[in-house]
């Protein structure tokens, strides 16, 4: 039983074949994998992507990244959750009117609170739902061959490219300090 | 919790007589309806109807009407007709329901077998009976019958039963008016109780009376005596050793020596003689030539200047009033004592004026305690051959020595016609269960010239198998075949009634005349008293202290269980004693010099120590006893009677030494020394409110009748009620001596002692006062009294009108007389019975958790004899327009209602219960455990009870919060009559129960919006407060300050 | 692909969706309720108040004069049966019970909520129908419970008659709970 | 010795130093934690779920028989329960603190304790979340005071403190978990890639989500990061406030006070960080991580509760005064009656712990003494805890009537064991928090190493 349960959750792990396309180099001096990634990308290569168990500025710079999106969604998420929570308040004041403590159904100061609140929380799960968007993430299947070591010390590029092609990036990357460079498909 | 769970419908059914319907435990929705089979003519399930009758809860018989709802009497209120109350009752009047619907009552007639009670059926114990009857008189031997007072037919009834019978008929009460009665007799000739006139008197007096509490006739007395206090000039003094709640309503406590009364009459008698000041009587000097001022001061330890001060203003008073004869003053002189006060009376000229014979209550048949002793003698010695009991429990009542209950053993065959074991059943061989008085007809002619009607108000309980008393005693008369009744009861009685029908007949038939008599309980004419001159004067003598010890003992009658009859009432055992605050039990009452040199603390387990016994109860400290004095409630100590009153507390007529009054042969309940010492364990004291100092808050306020005078001038008719405002809020500077002047009593403390240190902030100081716009429109449930031209804060908000808030037309308010509130507790009686309010016990009450909606706060200004400042609040929700608690809760389950109540909604409840942290008053209650759950112990409505519940108003589940709603099942009641009326709702259509039973009307309920009704008149006389206003909750309960007389140094 | 991302979170959503209207919004009728529970006597509300048109309030007298309206007596059926079609197998079985003096125990159809009070009379007097909250009785052979009798029902009605000229329902909580 | 491990940890450090901690090592070293549990967890846990279970029974009794086994009164109608739930949403205040406010100032000393702060705050958040639920009357109806559309039309009383509770800490719970599940992204990537029992490496790559460490994925994880901290910091602070404006909005003497929302906020981290303190000595202990928590950091965090402790006796002197100076007597009656009166013994045990004791912390040597830190950390929760204790029961114990003085409060067995209970409740999730999750933050303190470069940076 346990043990059918097993090789189920075994299954599960593995995640669907995939078939890349492509040059993975593998990389532990993160100058080298810089250096790299600029003559890569000056031969004209996109669609790069470097795996690393820690972000590094000078490969990002290299990369030429811009910043997050996550901020937008950020945004519109606090917005709504202010105008909704105060909405929210004056809505059931008004629904039914009862007065307590001789004050107005619609007394705002309590409602600043409420307001205020609503708006981190939304604000909160939105950028949760950015982050998650924009990263791809939950993901099943990575977009390129993973290697465990990348978790550790190892720096991993990937290029999707084919043919003579791939072979030429295997040379270069061979040529300033990779580690291992593997062809796929 | 549905109140049908708490009350099966199917109980209720077997109420209107339709025995058991197998409907048990069906859950809704599948719950049986039984229609009535035969309907009463116009009797409609769901409405309810009030029956006339009278109380039978002490000997006085207050006429009330009792409403039944769906066949069952489920609440008690005075008669306004009834000219013996005039509508006001008592709480034990109310309690009286408890006494129908007592869980411990005797289910049906039982026969004592080897020690135990077996239960037999009615043909067989009347058998037994007739047959033990008739052998005990074919033997000579004689017949007792001891009854209760019950006056009318049944007095005529058991006397003629007795008298055929051949043996005596013993009325008895424990609290015989025989030494007033015998005081009477000697001094005016006339052995009545009188009509004493509390209303017409200017200066009251009274010597050890407690008529405001068990003497006499309370009720009455206190509706008159509010009526007295209302005039500002008018005076009370109380001359008593211990401070009785009467005592805690006077203007001056004169704390004579333990015993001294006697003198002090006679001393201020000397005085209005020698000095002329009574006009006549002049040859009547001789009688108290000794008692000089100076005399009584070596006596009484009263300055011989305060006896000529109290002595001329009694003679100036015209009429004054000099009361005396309470148990607790009951010595071995006792008449010698009333016999001076009647001659006090006398000299002032107040007999026929304030002391008048005319309405006098009917003690007359009630029996001394010699006549309790002969028959005691005649059982002992074995010349009584069977007892019947009704109503009396001498056994518990009267002292061991009077040797009855050794008697009664002596008996062969005792009847007890009793419905519960009391100690004299518990005593008996064979009960013969009667009605309660609230099933059974009867009449009660307890005044002269009243004679009223006791009317079944509901059907038998059909859980105890009872007859009325009168039934039986005609068929073991019949049975033991000797005099000739008719052969019922209601029989006997109409017969009795034709007679009356000849005189208040007016023209009718009897039939008519009956009916007419049934609707209004009772009928009653006009009577002239003769007034009566001086027969003869006794002999004087003071009681002279008996037996070791150095204090005096002071036995009193608790208010809340009389001699004892009310112990086994719920309510009257959880609501508090006037005085103590006390509940559940006994204590006794030290001063604390006293309790200081014996190293005795509040609560501490103390023996109380005569030469006849001793009992070990908690100590009560405080000054309202003098020093050299020890106090101790009776009614407490049973020693069965029933689950609430079983082993609680102790009965301190054990520490009585066998002495009786001289003249009268009563018992002289005072009298003796009494040592008292540090013991292992006594009962616990148990407490409603410890604190008995208002520490200058702006709690209960009084007005001194200069200031009142000076109001009526103009002046500061409006600032009064502000200037106490802003006294709360601390503000000595903000006004100067004038207003200080004007609130003294309290007020002057509160500005002293509200001195601020010169670096601390002043009040108002940087806070710029808003004028309110003066016509701006306010909706109902925003409007106060409390309203105030100038509000320091930001400018008020403008009050909601829409949905039913801007069409309200009712502001439902209420206005309480400081003045007139005596303190007695009968408002919060009567809110238990109205409301559904579970009474949660000892253990609970210790933990503040009693669930009364309305309690009595009692805040003692001043304790030392002279000058008495006792101030009574009563105190229940507000319903503040601007409302602390309604903020605060989360999901509305208490809000503003568009008629200015303070809404507490129970299923919305959650029980975060912080709405009560909130709430300044501290007047909301929490269901901590499930009191109206059958299946869980805490459930407070055991079979019956129930029965008593109001089916308008829901019974609380576990968790939720409850207050006083001002009676929203009443105030929709009202609103619907007008409405089917088509007219609009009028002043006093509507009243709530606590003010409908204030015997002196001092609650007055009503709406705020109609400026002509008598609540917002009295909202916006002079003597109007709020309490806690600086908090600016705008209540809906006005206060009106208590006049403050000023007391003369000496 | 792209779509199965959607799927899931879709359906969650919807599935909240419903949960939350069942679980918080009353219907007016009591869906598929609408059969009445057996009663002792086979009474016909269709043959009496449809057929026959008698009064609500003849045999419910109380409805308009107390707040609790009155199941009929057995003397009030008999009123009319001991005349009225009395060899019927119902009517004999209501004769026998009302000699032997055993009232038929009809079951409960109308339930109220705990802690609610409810005043017939009030209603009746503000002209409100007794169809309007128990439904078509005189089409009703075996009587059901048409209302479902909780709260926002009660108040659909009370809010519409918040501003009536002569007879304003009341919002006030008061009204009904205390 | 520390102060050279001080070194390792900063970007001055230079790779011929020769690293002690690699980035090799401090996986191991991290995982190791996570490894399997030893006989002494197991017996702890165990211990735990026992009390647990008497909490439980207790609660079950009230609910049973009502919140009357609880030892409230008239006027202390609050009390135990309460004192609870401020405490746990105090203690919850530190982590986020910690690991918020400290990532936007950029203090590196964060990234050493910051996972275990935060975890702290999630099990605090859900351990107070409990009390407003079980203090009520009828705990079953408590979902009404949440706004969802009901067939009875009803809403909440948005006016009510309570009502801006229930907002407050469940926006608060939500943010703070979702903070601390985001965190363990990476890192739990780790530890998926380093397992071999299938079972783990499933809840990894559940709490991973398939985590790669692309570059994209880097780039948008560190662009929400930072707005989660700047959305969890103004969080901090009002949801303590709020908790605050319980009392402070109600007219009680003595709750009545505008110096509240601040007081309460310092009292919150200062018991917080304490907390934490108590938490980090033992495990860098037991899992022998001296050089990665090193005594700098624990320092740090205990200059934090002196900074924090004086503002906390600042506002107990604050209070005292402004009674004093003010114009209502019924304050000054109080503030008089706390200080003297029946519960004067939990004043003074509040002070000695909250402010005196505190002193001691600036001497350097104090504050560098593992052993003694604890014990005096564990003295100012103690403290905190007579603190809310004290707020609570003696201002209602006093309220504006005298008629119901003197009805005092004692707390019931039943209340000791629902107190009990909860702290097992806290450390069930806490001990299962350490041996399932990687307590601390792998990537961030792999990036405070030594980038490995060929050529010496220029």
């Amino acid at each position: 039983m346990i043990g059918m349960l097993g090789k189920l959750v075994d299954k599960l792990l593995a995640g669907p074949k995939a078939n890349y396309r492509g040059v993975m180099g593998v990389y532990y001096y993160v100058d080298d994998a810089t250096e790299a990634v600029k003559t890569l990308r000056e031969q004209g290569h996109q669609g790069l992507s470097v795996f690393s168990p820690v972000p590094h500025h000078d490969i990002e710079h290299a990369l030429g990244q811009k910043s997050s999106l996550v901020r937008w969604v950020t945004f519109t998420g606090g917005l709504l959750g202010i105008t909704g929570g105060f909405s929210l308040c004056i809505y059931a004041g008004l629904s039914y009117p009862m007065v307590t403590g001789g004050k107005e159904l619609i007394s705002i100061p309590p409602f600043v609170i409420i307001g205020y609140e609503s708006m981190i929380l939304l604000a909160g799960i939105s950028n949760l739902i950015g982050m998650l968007a924009l990263a791809r993430l939950p993901q099943t299947q990575s977009r390129a061959p993973y290697d465990p070591r990348f978790t550790e010390d190892k720096i991993g590029i990937w290029v999707p490219c084919s043919g003579d092609e791939a072979r030429k990036v295997e040379q270069l990357m061979r040529g300033n300090g990779a580690e291992e460079v593997k062809v796929h498909g | 919790m549905t109140d049908s769970v708490v009350f099966k419908r199917r109980d209720f059914l077997k109420l209107v007589g339709l025995g058991a319907v197998g409907a048990a435990g069906c859950a809704p929705p599948a719950d049986k309806l039984i229609p009535y089979l035969v309907p009463p003519q116009d009797i409609l399930p769901g409405i309810g109807y009030w029956y006339a009758s009278t109380c039978r809860e002490c000997p006085v018989g207050c006429g009330i009407l009792v409403k039944s709802r769906d066949g069952r009497a489920i609440k008690i209120e005075g008669n306004p007709a009834h000219p013996v109350n005039r509508g006001g009752l008592c709480a034990r009047g109310h309690a009286g329901l408890q006494g129908l619907y007592d869980p411990d009552r005797v289910t049906g007639p039982m026969m004592k077998t080897a020690g135990a009670w077996k239960p037999v059926s009615w043909d067989e114990a009347l058998q037994t009976a007739t047959a033990k009857l008739t052998e005990a008189r074919s033997a000579g031997k004689s017949v007792a019958l001891v009854t209760e007072n019950a006056t009318g037919s049944f007095h005529k009834l058991s006397a003629a039963w007795a008298a055929a019978a051949g043996g005596t008929h013993l009325v008895y009460e424990p609290f015989n008016t025989h030494a007033l009665r015998e005081a009477n007799r000697r001094t005016f000739g006339v052995g009545a109780v009188p009509n004493y006139d509390f209303a017409r008197a200017n200066m009251v007096i009274s010597f050890g009376a407690d008529f405001l509490e068990t003497w006499g006739n309370p009720v009455g007395q206190a509706r008159g005596f509010s009526e007295m206090r209302a005039r500002p000039e008018s005076y009370f003094v109380t001359v008593e050793p211990r401070l009785s709640n009467t005592g805690a309503n006077a203007d001056e406590w004169v704390a004579a020596k333990p015993g001294g009364e006697m003198a002090l009459a006679l001393g201020m008698a000397h005085v209005i003689l020698s000095e002329g000041l009574g006009g006549g009587n002049g040859g009547m000097i001789d009688a108290v030539r000794d008692w000089t001022p100076e005399a009584v001061e070596l006596q009484t330890e009263v300055p011989a200047a305060t006896v000529r001060r109290l002595a001329q203003k009694f003679a100036n008073a015209k009429p004054g009033l000099a009361v005396a004869g309470g148990i607790a003053s009951q010595s071995e002189h006792a008449v010698a004592m009333i016999a001076a006060v009647n001659l006090l009376n006398h000299v002032a000229g107040n007999v026929g004026e304030t002391v008048r014979f005319d309405r006098t209550l009917d003690f007359d048949s009630v029996a001394s305690l010699g006549d309790l002793q002969t028959l005691a003698g005649q059982m002992a010695d074995g010349s009584v051959g069977a007892l019947v009991v009704h109503g009396a429990n001498p056994v518990y009542a009267a002292p061991a020595w009077t040797g009855f209950a050794a008697a009664m053993d002596k008996v062969p065959f005792k009847i007890s016609l009793s419905g519960v074991l009391d100690e004299t059943t518990e005593h008996c061989d064979l009960i013969l269960p009667s009605l309660h008085a609230l099933e059974s007809l009867g009449d009660a002619a307890t005044a002269r010239g009243v004679f009223s009607i006791i009317q079944p108000t509901m059907q038998p309980l059909p859980m105890f198998k009872t007859k009325a008393a009168g039934d039986t005693l005609i068929a073991l008369a019949r049975g033991a075949g000797f005099g000739s009744f008719p052969s019922t009861w209601s029989e006997y009685l109409k017969g009795e009634w034709r007679g009356m029908h000849g005189r208040f007949g007016g023209g009718k038939d009897f039939g008519g005349f009956w009916d007419q008599t049934l609707a209004q309980g009772g009928v009653w004419e006009d009577v002239t008293g003769t007034s009566p001159g001086w027969s003869g004067t006794p002999v004087f003598a003071a009681p002279e202290l008996r037996g070791s010890g150095d204090l005096a003992l002071v036995l009193y009658p608790s208010p809340n269980l009389f001699d004892g009859r009310g112990a086994n009432k719920g309510w009257l055992q959880e609501i508090p004693d006037p005085t103590t605050k006390a509940v559940w039990g006994s204590w006794a009452e030290i001063h604390p010099d006293t309790a200081k040199k014996l190293g005795i603390a509040m609560g501490d387990a103390i023996k109380v120590e005569t030469e006849s016994g001793s009992v070990s109860v908690p100590a009560f400290v405080w000054a309202g006893v003098r020093p050299d004095v020890v106090a101790v409630p009776l009614g407490q100590g049973h020693t069965s009677y029933g689950r609430f009153a079983k082993d609680r507390g102790v009965n301190a007529v054990a520490l009585l030494a066998p002495v009786q009054d001289a003249a009268s042969g009563a018992v002289a309940y005072f009298g003796e020394r009494a040592k008292v010492s540090k013991t292992a364990a006594a009962g616990e004291l148990v407490r409603t409110q410890r604190e008995r100092s208002q520490h200058d808050r702006e709690i209960a306020a009084v007005i001194p009748v200069s200031a009142l005078l000076g109001l009526n001038t103009g002046r500061g008719a409006t600032e009064g009620p502000h200037a106490t405002g802003e006294h709360g809020a601390g503000a000595p500077g903000a006004h100067g001596g004038a207003a200080a002047g004007e609130h003294a009593g309290g007020h002057h403390v509160m500005a002293g002692s509200l001195m601020l240190h010169p670096l601390q902030s002043k009040p108002g100081k940087y806070t710029e006062p808003r004028i309110k716009d003066p016509n701006a429109k306010v909706p109902p449930h925003s409007v106060s009294a409390a309203e105030q031209p100038v509000i320091v804060r930001s400018p008020r908000q403008i009050p909601v009108d829409r949905g039913n808030y801007g069409t309200a037309t009712h502001r439902w308010a209420m206005a309480i007389d400081l003045n007139s509130c005596t303190g007695c507790t009968a408002c919060v009686a009567a809110c238990y019975a109205e409301n559904n309010i579970p009474i949660v016990g000892p253990e609970h009450i210790k933990r503040g958790r009693e669930m009364s909606w309305i309690r009595i706060e009692r805040f003692e200004e001043n304790l030392k004899p002279g000058p008495n400042d006792v101030r009574f609040v009563p105190m229940m929700c507000q319903h503040c327009s601007d409302a602390p608690c309604e903020t605060v809760c989360p999901v509305y389950a208490t809000y503003h209602n568009p008629e200015g109540l303070n809404a507490q909604v129970y299923n919305r409840c959650v029980g975060t219960r912080y709405c009560s942290n909130n709430c300044p008053y501290k007047v909301r209650a929490f269901n901590f455990f499930d009191y109206s759950a059958p299946e869980k112990p805490s459930f407070a409505f055991p079979e019956p009870l129930n029965w008593q519940l109001n089916p308008d108003v829901t019974v609380r589940s576990k968790g939720v919060m409850e207050k006083c709603t001002m009676c929203i099942q009443r105030i929709l009641e009202g609103k619907g009559t007008a409405k089917d009326e088509g007219r609009a709702v009028r002043d006093g259509d509507i009243t709530t129960a606590c003010a409908q039973s204030c015997p002196t009307q001092a609650i007055v309920f009503g709406d705020l919006i109609d400026p002509e009704s008598n609540v917002s008149k009295l909202s916006h006389g002079e003597r109007r407060y709020w309490v806690l206003n600086e908090l600016n909750t705008k209540p809906g309960v006005t206060y009106l300050k208590k006049i403050q007389r000023e007391v003369a140094s000496t | 692909m792209k779509l199965k991302r959607f799927l899931a979170p879709a359906f969650v959503l919807i599935m909240l969706a419903i949960g939350t209207a069942a679980f918080t919004q009353s219907f007016p009728v009591m869906l598929g309720m609408n059969k009445g529970p057996k009663q002792p006597i086979n009474f016909s509300h269709r043959l009496h108040a449809g057929t026959l048109k008698m009064d609500c309030l003849y045999c419910h007298y109380a409805a308009e004069k107390s707040p609790s309206a009155n199941i009929p007596t057995a003397t009030t059926c008999m009123g009319c049966h001991k005349a009225a079609a009395t060899d019927r197998p119902e009517i004999v079985k209501l004769t026998k019970m009302y000699n032997e003096g055993t009232p038929p125990e009809w079951v409960e159809v109308y339930h109220l909520p705990d802690h609610v009070k409810f005043n017939h009379k009030r209603h009746v007097k503000a002209g409100v129908k007794c169809q309007d909250c128990h439904g078509p009785v005189q089409e009703m052979d075996v009587m059901y419970q048409y209302s479902s009798l909780k709260m926002g029902w009660c108040l659909k009605c009370h809010r519409e008659n918040v501003n009536h000229p002569q007879n304003p329902a009341s919002m006030d909580c008061l009204v009904c709970h205390h | 010795m520390s102060s050279d491990e001080a070194k390792k940890l900063s970007h001055a450090a230079t790779a011929d130093a020769g690293p002690v901690i690699t980035q090799k090592s401090l996986n191991d070293d991290v995982l190791r934690m996570i490894s399997k549990p030893g006989r002494l967890w197991w017996i702890i846990f165990i211990i735990d779920l026992m009390i647990l279970a008497v909490g439980l029974i207790a609660e079950r009794n009230q609910i049973l028989y009502g919140i009357g086994v609880a030892g409230h009164t008239r006027p202390v109608m609050w009390a135990s329960y309460v004192a609870n739930f401020v405490f746990w949403v105090g203690i919850a205040h530190c982590g986020t603190l910690v690991s918020a406010i400290l990532f936007l100032f950029r203090s590196h000393f964060r990234r050493a304790v910051y996972r275990v702060a935060e975890a702290m705050t999630v099990f605090g958040v859900l351990t107070a979340g409990l009390f407003p639920l079980l203090h009520t009357g009828r705990p079953w109806f408590a979902y009404w005071l949440f706004p969802y559309p009901n067939q009875r039309q009803l809403w909440p009383n948005f006016r009510s403190p309570l009502e801006w509770d229930v907002f407050a800490v469940t926006t608060y719970l939500t943010v703070s978990s979702i903070f601390f599940l985001v965190g363990i992204i990476p890192d739990a990537a780790v530890a998926r890639d380093r397992t071999n029992n299938r079972w783990l490496k499933l809840i990894y790559t559940v709490f991973s989500m398939g985590w790669t460490g692309s570059n994209n994925q880097w780039k948008n994880f560190y662009g929400a990061y930072l707005y989660f901290a700047a959305l969890a910091t103004p969080l901090v602070l009002s949801v303590h406030s709020v908790v605050s404006w319980d009392f402070a909005m109600s007219q009680v003497p003595g709750w009545h006070s505008t110096i509240f929302a601040p007081y309460f906020v310092a009292g919150a981290i200062f018991s917080g960080v304490a907390m934490v303190i108590n938490l980090l000595i033992p495990i860098r202990k037991a899992f022998k991580l001296e050089h990665i928590v090193t005594v700098d950091h624990i320092e740090k965090l205990s200059k934090l509760v002196l900074l924090t402790s004086s503002i906390v006796g600042y506002s107990y002197l604050c209070e005292f005064f402004s009674a004093w100076y003010g114009p209502s007597k019924v304050e000054r009656d109080l503030f008089w009656w706390r200080a003297t009166g029946h519960f004067a013994w939990a004043f003074w045990i509040m002070f000695t712990c909250n402010v005196i004791i505190p002193l001691s912390l600036w001497f350097k040597p104090v504050r560098r003494n593992m052993g003694l830190l604890f014990v005096l950390c564990l003295s100012f929760n103690v403290g905190m805890y007579f603190e809310r204790f004290v707020i609570i029961v003696t201002s209602l114990a006093h309220p504006f009537n005298p008629s119901t003085w003197d009805v005092n409060y004692r707390m019931s067995w039943t209340e000791g064991a629902i107190l009990a209970g909860s702290f097992a409740w806290f450390f069930m999730f806490f001990l299962i928090f350490v041996r399932l999750l990687p307590a601390f933050s792998i990537a961030e303190i792999k990036e405070t190493l030594t980038a490995p470069m060929r050529r010496k940076p220029s």
